[in-house]
């Protein structure tokens, strides 16, 4: 094989693992484009190491080999984030924390209304229904709330991530722009303990209110009684 | 035996009143919907048209003032604990319970982690049997109420009455 | 005459004491422990909060009035088709009389709407529920 | 004349109501007759799913998921596996997939039927709801010869199957099949064109095409209303892009686009489509393949979170798993389309009589394991 077609597969390589397969696709000799291709695979499954780049720039050179945890979906999905990264930077300049946006995109709390009506509003991106709204407690202070938005009309889908310090948990309600938040809400703060600005009733949906604590933090212990019966596992013998 | 038995023809039978009232309880004990989880569904697969709890004269009943069996079906978790024990207290009076499957028996596969799960509804009402299983098969949950039928029969609810 | 008069006070005894006899041996027989919770109104398992005593929607009591006339005018009917027979033509015109006042009644309150029973307004509604649709304001 | 108002009382539909499909509280503002505000109460079956989940390994999740939606947990199972095989990159044998997709399809028409069958039982026809369960008692016969079980299965396991189909599976199938065609045309005679039952549902219980999607309502209430968005075609797993089969929504036959009687005549119609689709998988099923063959000795996927959506009965259930890494899940939260159901009914059931709005709870098939979790 000869030496520029080493670097053309090589050069094929790194553009697929960067995300754009067609242009592995597109090339036009068939045993190249094969073989760029088994040396993806490969490289994904962790059995071969990346081939270096051709043009280096230090910040672009991740720490270590990247196994990326490529699909089929995760493609379709990434150019939508990334589409919505270039437009979400005109309109909102600094409410962006995160760098790499394969998978989500990373939001401050303070501005995330309007972000989320400009979502829905924008009609290119028509981000129409939302699909999952969760709460995550990350580490020892920071409690997550992630939104997966899915659009109808564009079928295209992406996940925002909203942190906050656990001391003040305070999110930006979105009930008023998708109706289907106001329960999501409800679940993620009767779980997880993050209030919701503007929320118009916010009161525990699944636990009895006079329930203590929040179930799903990490550091959670089960209160002893609740309206006289005991409530964690006391019957001897059972271990 | 009784004074009487077997004097007349033999079509005739003589008792004490407390073997026909317990005999007449323990032929159609009217069971209580109380499903709560999966077992709700095997219960209703059991009244339903293959395995026929009308057989054994067990009829559903949606309110405990009409139910004398209360068929505990499924999990019980705190907040309906308070509610099991008003509908248990609301039913009259020969009264009977069953904890149909492991979530009623004991907390089932949430006893663990379950923070939100009663360990066992007899924690909160007195259970008369218990029927294992996750959910039990409506056979067995059969065999249970046979075996109910079973414990009322041997009742006396007279002679409790005068002593 | 009197014979017949004799069956029926029979028919009453026994009715009477067919309810009597079982009602006693239950009060003997039957336990009964009548606690605070069992006596309290059964909702769903539930607290019972307000009360149902509470001052109802007009149209019920409009819609009993009616039903209280058309009942009144069938008990006459029955003494009237007893003895249809024997009365001849007569009665039959009287009747007809009779019943003509009150389907013009029942006209009247068909036209004045108090019959159609419920007044509701819903907030999607379409097909034949057009008419109380709440008018969107958009 | 005019509107006059009496004084409103409050009733619970509570929590051990036959009409409620389990545990599930509704807090009724009504003058008597006039429904004029509903709040869903729930929590009364929360069995802390998303707890355990945070505390056995991911094969043992798999029971629990069969029984946050009881009434079809093959399809939780699979939204479940098609999640954890994205996550881990698994590639699973044809064989498994077409056992999949016959596993999920019977589930769907065993829950469709028990819906319908209840559906007519809420509104007083008892006889429809023994012949709905004479029929789905025959497909729980087939999931107990596969795997033992017949309400909770665990059979569907991360990268392959508990057991393999037994032998004589195929042919009973087909006979079930054969048996079963005749029996939905009669389901659907007796119920779907009953003159009272389209009474009590036509026109009852409208919703919009725009109210379902901002309330995130999701499978055949959505179809009901009118928009076509079936996962199966629209985002399709597993190989459900090989079957050729419609997907029914809602015309307004009775009355208007998106009432009780669309979102019950759409399940009827998708138990059609299902049988179509058991006979092509059947017709086409391979012979060899293991099923053991790509169940991974010890699942530890790579760190990082997936959102898979599968279709169940139901709607698009959602699985957002999130690993460390570690052999148990980090955190998992189910998106389950029961909830979003259930949170459309005060919008679209005030203003109905008493019993509409028992229809209308009726028509939105809704399990309380899965609201709850």
């Amino acid at each position: 094989m000869t030496e520029n077609q080493q670097k053309l597969i090589d050069e094929l390589v790194n553009k697929g693992l960067d995300g754009d397969m067609d242009a592995v696709n597109a090339h036009q000799d068939r045993m190249v484009r094969a073989k760029a291709k088994s040396m993806i695979m490969k490289i994904q499954k962790g059995i071969l190491k990346r081939p270096p780049l051709k043009k280096i720039s230090p910040e672009e050179v991740p720490n270590g080999d990247i196994v990326q945890n490529q699909e089929k979906k995760e493609n379709k999905q990434e150019s939508t984030s990334a589409k919505v990264v270039r437009k979400l930077l005109e309109k909102f300049p600094n409410e962006i924390e995160n760098e790499e946006f394969d998978s989500h995109i990373q939001l401050k709390p303070d501005k995330w209304f309007e972000i989320a009506t400009w979502l829905k509003s924008e009609p290119e991106l028509f981000f129409d229904s939302l699909q999952c709204q969760m709460g995550i407690d990350v580490q020892d202070d920071i409690l997550e709330s992630r939104y997966n938005l899915h659009s109808m009309k564009h079928n295209h889908y992406v996940e925002l991530r909203i942190a906050v310090s656990r001391s003040n948990a305070k999110i930006p309600s979105v009930e008023k722009i998708w109706r289907v938040a106001d329960w999501f809400e409800r679940e993620t703060y009767d779980m997880l303990g993050i209030e919701y600005i503007g929320h118009s009733d916010l009161r525990r949906i699944l636990l009895p209110d006079d329930w203590e604590g929040w179930p799903l933090r990490k550091d959670y212990q089960e209160q002893e009684t609740y309206h006289g019966i005991i409530v964690p596992k006391m019957k001897e013998g059972w271990e | 035996m009784g004074l009487f038995t077997n004097k007349f023809q033999d079509n005739i039978i003589v008792e004490k009143l407390d073997k026909l009232l317990s005999w007449g309880r323990s032929t159609s004990p009217w069971f209580f919907q109380f499903g709560t989880a999966c077992c709700a569904i095997e219960m209703m697969a059991a009244a339903a048209s293959r395995h026929d709890l009308k057989r054994i004269g067990m009829i559903p009943r949606s309110s405990p003032r009409q139910a004398d069996v209360m068929i505990v079906a499924g999990t019980v978790t705190m907040k309906m604990a308070i509610r099991v024990k008003k509908l248990y207290e609301q039913m009259a009076d020969p009264k009977y319970v069953v904890a149909m499957g492991s979530c009623a028996t004991s907390g089932g596969p949430y006893w663990q982690h379950g923070y939100h799960v009663l360990k066992g509804v007899d924690l909160v009402i007195p259970v008369d049997v218990y029927v294992p299983g996750c959910p039990p098969r409506p056979e067995s949950l059969i065999e249970g109420l046979l075996k109910l039928q079973e414990q009322i029969l041997e009742e006396r609810p007279l002679t409790r009455k005068m002593a | 005459m009197y014979r017949d008069f004799g069956t029926i006070l029979f028919a009453t005894v026994l009715a009477i004491i067919l309810v009597a006899v079982p009602l006693f041996i239950s009060w003997l027989v039957a336990p009964s422990n009548k606690t605070r919770e069992k006596l309290q109104t059964y909702e769903c398992g539930e607290v019972v909060d307000g009360s149902a005593w509470l001052q109802f929607n007009i149209r019920f009591y409009v819609i009993a009035l009616i039903f209280l006339i058309f009942d009144v005018e069938v008990v006459f009917l029955f003494p009237w088709a007893v003895v249809f027979k024997e009365l001849g033509l007569l009665a039959l015109i009287e009747m007809g009389i009779f019943l003509l006042i009150l389907v013009v009644g029942l006209a009247y309150v068909w036209v004045k709407a108090d019959l159609d029973w419920v007044k509701r307004r819903v907030k999607y509604a379409t097909g034949r529920y057009e008419k109380i649709a709440i008018k969107q304001e958009q | 004349m005019g509107v006059v108002h009496g004084e409103e009382m409050v009733l619970n539909i509570g929590p051990q109501h036959p009409a409620t499909h389990g545990v599930l509280r509704l807090q009724v503002r009504t003058d008597g007759e006039v429904v004029s505000k509903i709040t869903p109460y729930m929590g009364y079956l929360h069995r802390c799913f998303e707890k355990h989940c945070e505390n056995v390994t991911y094969e043992q999740v798999i029971p629990f998921t069969d029984r946050c939606d009881y009434l079809a947990s093959m399809s939780m199972n699979f939204g479940y596996v098609v999640a954890m095989e994205r996550l881990m990159d698994i590639k699973v044998n044809e064989r498994v997939e077409y056992i999949r997709i016959i596993m999920a399809e019977l589930q769907r028409i065993a829950s469709h039927l028990l819906c319908t069958g209840v559906f007519g039982l809420d509104l007083g026809a008892f006889t429809p709801f023994l012949w709905a369960l004479r029929d789905r008692e025959r497909i729980l016969d087939l999931f107990e010869l596969t795997c033992g079980a017949r309400l909770l299965y665990n059979y569907m396991w991360v990268g392959g199957l508990s057991h393999d189909l037994p032998v004589g599976f195929v042919e009973s199938t087909f006979k079930f099949l054969d048996y079963f065609e005749p029996k939905i045309d009669e389901l659907e005679n007796i119920l779907a064109h009953n003159k009272i039952l389209v009474e009590r549902s036509a026109d009852i219980g409208v919703m919009p095409k725009d109210i379902a999607i901002s309330y995130g309502v999701t499978g055949p209430n959505l179809r009901a209303s009118g928009v076509k968005w079936d996962l199966r075609k629209d985002d399709p797993y597993s190989i459900y892009d090989r079957f050729e089969f419609d997907v029914p929504i809602g015309q307004g036959l009775k009355g208007t686009v998106g009432d009780c009687w669309d979102r019950f005549y759409v399940r009827i119609l998708e138990i059609r489509e299902s049988v179509k689709i058991v006979r092509q998988a059947l017709a086409s099923i391979p012979k060899d393949g293991d099923v053991h063959q790509s169940l991974p000795k010890k699942i530890r996927p790579p760190k990082g979170s997936v959102y898979a959506r599968t279709e169940t009965p139901r709607g698009d259930l959602g699985y957002y798993i999130e690993s460390d890494g570690s052999p148990i899940p980090y955190r998992l939260k189910m998106r389950s389309p029961a909830f979003t159901a259930l949170s459309v009914l005060d919008e679209i059931g005030g203003g109905w009589l008493l019993s509409d709005v028992l229809a209308i709870l009726g028509s939105l098939d809704i399990v309380l394991g899965e609201i709850d979790r």
